[in-house]
């Protein structure tokens, strides 16, 4: 549907661009202001800290692993809500958007007190050996419980733009349900999935109020900025926010690229 | 994998919120051509749908070879369908669209190579076998779709409206394509069309389906000819229609005294009259030419309009107070001299009077609406 | 010998000298990973009752935090190991930043337009300890009515949660001054008002003096207050019940009283410290593990 | 595209269905968590504590400002962003997505050193007697500014769901591009904006991690359930958390309840 | 507001990634039905869109009644389109929809509902005025399409394949609807179409566009019968193609000595003879008929093949070597006794001898790529 620029006899253009520009001011000027303050010798002398690094590496390494996460748990799901009917669709799409609204340190604070030794279910994730509280495990839960929705939504607009169509002709042709999504469907939403691994985990990386409680070691980017910010003032934590957005940039630019690398078509 | 041939719907239902197809009774039999018409929205495509398995059906029982389908999986129930838009897999080039479903019929890796020169020789796809689908014209998009069912050897083919996208370049070619593969291919098709050319050129039977229901079904000529209720008669293009008397052999129009043989006697006292209005042939004034019908179905009328645009003329008559509309080549104006007002002989062959009932008794509710006027 | 991970909490005013004495503590202990978790004392004091988070040492910026909220189900001693006194910082663009002196800061604090603020008197004892210094100075430049008036020239929105995070405030010139503690206006560079050791709470001489401060603070349930009585800064740290890792717990809290170590980085940093380290009561020097023992003296 | 429930044959559908399970209790199992734990009179007493009511109502009411804001000054850039090419085109697209990412406390500590009076644009805005820190201005512009993402991306979906064709048909009929916006566009897009409100109402309502960096006071319910966990524990702020969350998704039926109750139609 | 007539387009070049428009000169006169006809994707659409404003020319200049449109917004150029699905609102009900543009035509709005009452009186669509588009079948839909046009007194009316998605009753009424529409109101109507018998009923003149370029424009009846060269030819359906030697008043073709006498004399000695198959007309044996033509242009052949399938059939004729194809009524099988291997003479008149260029000059490319084959 892409309409060429008809700018000169439009005068609406004009006014709905001018009219966008506070928005895009809004955006902007905190992130230049966040760029801008760092000294480049203040970068470089946090890209050998190697606290910094390993935060970074933190953050990028569990909101990944929570992306990938939502890949393996959330593709089924998603699947079936864009496919089927059946009862309790609609509540199960509401809870899906719940974590979107649920105030972060409330978020910390359910999954703490879920798997406190008090609670039934920690108990069992003891005796699981599972911990929580200041861990890797925790974090991730943490991440992937407020970067779930975003994978959820993408994938499933994905899954939904494939035409069920597509999946019957393959079906008529002998494939059976699993062959057929193996073989049609999953190729054809291969784009969005990395889409949604991409938005959960950006999502996953800005997290802070809920991470805050549940771990605040082992310690990530956002915690960081935020204990340098308290505690040395803004030119500690600034150079440490470049980074990892610097950093996570780069990761979702081959992340694309691999998904481009990978089948080409139009429809 | 279940080889269909013969296909038997029984009381087949599918009930959906706003729609049902209902009391569906057919039989399509081995290597039938068989179509399916009626008008949009009257359930066409849901009935393929349904012999698919892709729609369950809601009651009735449908028969492959007299075996029940009711819990057999699509995948597994042998039928190959042609969507009209194709559903060519995007992903896939052209080679691999075709042979995407060779592996699940237990076609050898050798056997279906075999398979797809053959194919792709016969249906000119030979030079663009790696090519993807965006990058095809719609007529080979055409060939492809159809190569891709037409490798599993399906015994049972349905082709969902599969030349209306054309352009007229294409839909000759695909029709032709579509007659020759029934020809010399072992094979049941079941094609549904708005298209009554093609129809009348492909398909042997045929059933036309109105609101959900099946209307009349049998020898494709028959329906066209031989409609049995008032909406297949307006459906399939007849004209003339006229309420008639029904005597001895012939029929005669409701307040005149324009009187007609008929070649079937038909059961009923009362009934509709209708004539294609290209069974009314003109005819040279003066004695009636050697070799033709000696007596009767001769009609002397008035010349009340004639609309010449295109190939064909259409041309209204007033005989004995009733109006009556024919079709005639373009040539006839010059050869009869056909102009507002002048007097024509016309003859119509008893073959050509039909004459059916307003409703059918069997299937009420399927007439009620009439689409036209 | 002590090895594994080591969890400190610490009020936020102790990030600096901690931070400074976790580098020196892991050089000298290769296999202990001290993990810092900063904060409020009170909170933090609450993740270790409440959630069962947990920590081997919490060292807060008021010791009596630790006998209300931990002694004694989750500590059972108490070491005085810090002092500290307020002052009120400033910065080259604040508001008469040219003319604020010891004799005239709550005259400028109560100028209209000119901004200040102290952190949350129910999260932060630096906190109550900045309303305490007011009321103080009421007292000693003998101004009744200057603690209202100054408050009322303090908006709600001037409250933080945490004193340290007054510092960024003041430097983005969101705030013209903030009560912070003398360690902290060192440790970040500000320019400060020193006050008189009778208002500025940090000097055990003058007790007595402070004792007639007196802020309400919130009590144990929303609503219900709780009156805090002006005492001098004085920080604690304990060994929490049921530490995870108790024997590095023991060699971190030998390192930071020794006066070689721990103290003198303390010192270093700006922190004033009490040294030797102090605790309330024989009884409670008997509850020490061995090892501390030498490093204090009883009160 | 709705299939109709084929489950008696259909290995693959149970088989994701069992593969979604996880991450429905991921969803669910804390939220029952936060609700089960207060009691019933503690939820009651909670209703009666004048400052919970009013840190509940600011959340709401700041949020629902940001939805409004953002409907206001994200609709303009939504349209043109789903309807024109222009240079940079793909620049403000990322930006737009950018808020996601970034980290929480990064986003507060970023507006708040821009409205510093260190800054020349703090500078200016004290000049225009706007004040950011501890106020609801402030407070508002942090949720915007993590809202705006959801709304424009929501919209510029709506947008790109009305055929080009239909603006076009309005044209050639003699409406020009304002009366063919207005006619034609917006009452089609009227749900999505509605939607659009919601999704930035709804994650705004769970920040945390910018606004106790911007504004401590007013205090905003997440922040108040951070403080009363802190200063009084959980029993304390769950309540709190209950309501704002009980509370917003009434706000959110009676949203889309209004938007139903406008113009229905099919495609 | 703009009150186009004659509209001219010069020179008009439109260029996409992909694909463009090359060269476009055409003129529509006041009151022309005039009918674009081409492959698909072969810019008919785009050419409207550039028209009506919604894509602009990359050169040349579009001229209304001689004024240059390059400034125009669309909402002033005066055109109303109606698309092929029909783009009503899907918020407004169908009075709704049909009212929409009269305020920007200065229509008061008791003019407004006269002529609201007027067109839907004459459209039928006074009972469902209060109905919203997607509770409309396909032919109300298409009927609210039209008034929603109509009502502006539009003096040009582009249609975009306005008849291809309905079925046959829908198709027959519309095609009457527009025929009535363009005869009894003052209006230019333009019709992308990519069906011929629809174009022939309809249209005066017309022009194929083929890969972006105008390959031929006039009448629209000398554009299927004397198409200028092969491609259009065989667009239009021309067959028996074959090369020929010109002579004066006949051709001859290539390699055999049959040979016709044609109307019209070609100014070049060797092109392309085509034959409508249902111009070539069987003749009883015997003595030519009383009245038609004396002499000449009579072959002689012998039937390889019919295919009786529908109401017309096609026949196989072999002449003299070469191959023809003539499609003849059903009845002729039995009129002349018509069977496979039978001789049978048929008769084609001079004017159906169509003889063309196999390029046309001007137009290099245009027929570089023959789509048949
Ligand atoms: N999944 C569905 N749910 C509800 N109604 C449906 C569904 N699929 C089709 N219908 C309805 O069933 C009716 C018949 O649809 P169907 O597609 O079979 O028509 P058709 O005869 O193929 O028409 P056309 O010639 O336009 O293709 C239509 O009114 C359609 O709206
Ligand atoms: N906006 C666009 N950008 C790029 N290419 C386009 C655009 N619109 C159309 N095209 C291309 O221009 C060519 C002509 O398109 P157009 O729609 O005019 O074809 P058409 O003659 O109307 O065909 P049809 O009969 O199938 O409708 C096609 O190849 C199409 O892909
Ligand atoms: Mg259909
Ligand atoms: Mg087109």
């Amino acid at each position: 549907m892409s309409v060429l620029n008809r700018a000169k006899t439009d005068g609406m253009g004009l006014f709905f661009m001018g009219f966008s520009l506070p928005v895009i001011l809004l955006l902007t000027l905190p992130l230049i202001e966040m760029a801008r303050e760092p000294t480049v010798a203040m970068l470089f002398n946090t890209l050998k800290d190697r606290e910094v690094m390993l935060a970074i590496a933190r953050s990028l390494g569990f909101s990944l692993s929570a992306g990938l996460l939502a890949f393996v748990l959330g593709t089924p799901l998603s699947y079936l809500l864009a496919r089927r009917t059946f009862p309790g669709k609609k509540l199960i799409e509401g809870i899906i958007d719940l974590p979107v609204m649920i105030p972060h340190p409330v978020v910390g604070i359910a999954i703490l007190s879920l798997a406190g030794r008090t609670h039934p279910f920690g108990r069992f994730l003891a005796d699981m050996g599972v911990q929580i509280m200041g861990t890797p495990t925790g974090i991730i839960t943490v991440l992937l419980f407020v970067g779930l929705p975003f994978y959820v939504n993408t994938v499933k607009a994905g899954f939904e733009s494939v035409p069920a169509r597509l999946e019957n002709a393959s079906r008529t042709l002998g494939a059976g349900t699993w062959d057929t999504f193996r073989r049609i469907t999953l190729p054809l939403t291969w784009r969005h999935m990395v889409l949604g691994i991409i938005m959960c985990t950006a999502r996953a990386i800005s997290e802070f109020g809920a991470i805050v409680i549940v771990a605040y070691h082992p310690m990530t980017a956002p915690v960081m900025i935020y204990e340098r910010f308290t505690a040395f003032g803004l030119e500690y934590s600034q150079p440490v926010a470049v980074w990892l957005i610097a950093l996570s940039l780069l990761l979702f630019v081959a992340l694309r690229m691999m998904s481009r690398s990978a089948v080409q078509y139009q429809r | 994998m279940i080889q269909p041939g013969l296909i038997e719907l029984e009381n087949i239902s599918l009930t959906l919120p706003g729609f049902a197809l209902e009391n569906i009774n057919l039989t399509i039999r081995e290597n039938d051509f068989f179509a399916v018409i009626g008008p949009t929205g009257s359930g066409k495509s849901l009935l393929l749908e349904g012999m698919l398995g892709l729609m369950p059906f809601t009651s009735g029982r449908l028969l492959f070879n007299g075996t029940d389908m009711d819990r057999v999986p699509v995948e597994k129930r042998g039928l190959a369908i042609v969507y009209q838009d194709f559903a060519l897999f995007p992903h896939l080039d052209v080679a691999g669209n075709i042979l995407y479903g060779t592996r699940y019929h237990g076609i050898s890796r050798d056997e279906a190579q075999n398979r797809l020169e053959h194919l792709s020789d016969i249906l000119g796809l030979s030079r663009i076998l790696d090519r993807r689908p965006h990058n095809l014209s719609g007529g080979e998009k055409q060939r492809t779709a159809l190569a891709r069912a037409l490798i599993l050897n399906p015994s049972v083919l349905l082709l969902d409206e599969p030349l209306s996208a054309l352009d007229p370049v294409f839909h000759g070619e695909a029709k032709e394509l579509l007659k020759r593969i029934h020809r010399e291919m072992d094979m049941t098709i079941v094609m549904v069309s708005h298209n009554f050319d093609d129809v009348i050129y492909l398909a042997d039977r045929g059933a036309v389906i109105h609101q959900g229901r099946i209307c009349q079904t049998g020898d494709i000529n028959i329906l066209f000819e031989k409609p049995c209720d008032l909406f297949t008669a307006r459906f399939v293009g007849m004209a003339n229609l006229m309420p008639v008397k029904v005597g001895k052999g012939r029929v005669t129009v409701e307040g005149s005294d324009v009187s007609l043989r008929t070649a079937n006697q038909p059961a009923f006292p009362f009934g509709y009259m209708g004539i294609r209005p290209e069974d009314i042939v003109p005819e040279p004034e003066g004695d009636v030419p050697v070799g033709s019908e000696p007596v009767g179905n001769r009609l002397r009328g008035t010349i009340t309009g004639i609309d010449n645009h295109g190939m064909f003329i259409r041309v209204g008559l007033d005989s004995g107070g009733l109006q009556f509309e024919a079709v005639w080549p373009r040539r006839y104006i010059r050869q009869y001299n056909l102009s507002h007002g002048s007097g024509i002989r016309v003859y119509v062959s008893p073959e050509a009077v039909h004459v059916f009932r307003e409703k059918l008794d069997p299937v009420p509710g399927c007439q009620d609406k009439a689409p036209l006027s | 010998a002590p090895a594994g991970r080591l969890i400190v909490f610490h009020a936020g005013s102790l990030t600096v000298p901690f931070a400074a004495i976790e580098k020196a503590f892991e050089a000298r202990y290769p296999h202990v990973d001290v993990l810092r978790e900063a904060g409020g004392s009170t909170k933090m004091a609450r993740l270790i009752s409440q959630v069962g988070k947990p920590a081997d040492i919490l060292a807060s910026a008021d010791y009596e935090v630790i006998d209300n909220v931990l002694i004694p189900g989750f500590a059972e001693w108490n070491i005085r190991f810090a002092a500290n006194q307020m002052v009120l910082c400033y910065t080259d663009h604040s508001r008469d930043a040219d003319m604020v002196n010891a004799s005239n800061w709550y005259e400028i604090l109560s100028k209209p337009g000119v901004a200040w603020g102290h952190s949350d008197p129910d999260l932060d004892p630096c906190g109550y300890r900045s309303l305490m210094v007011i009321q103080l100075a009421e007292k000693f430049h003998n101004r009744p009515g200057l603690y209202d008036r100054l408050l009322s020239n303090r908006p709600r929105r001037n409250v933080r949660p945490k004193s340290v995070e007054l510092v960024s405030l003041l430097k983005t010139g969101h705030m013209d001054y903030a009560w912070e503690y003398l360690s902290v206006a060192l440790q970040h560079g500000l320019r400060y008002v020193p006050l008189d050791d009778r208002m500025n709470l940090g000097n055990y001489k003058y007790e007595d003096f402070y004792k007639q401060a007196k802020v309400v603070v919130s009590g144990n349930t929303p609503g219900s207050g709780r009156t805090i009585t002006g005492k001098p800064c004085t920080y604690g740290v304990t060994l929490v019940r049921n530490a995870p890792n108790p024997e590095a717990a023991e060699a971190f809290l030998a390192f930071l009283l020794s006066a070689d170590h721990g103290l003198k980085i303390l010192e270093e940093t700006g922190q004033p410290v009490l040294s030797p380290a102090r605790v309330p009561s024989g009884e409670m020097v008997a509850k020490l593990p061995e090892s501390l023992k030498r490093l204090v003296v009883e009160e």
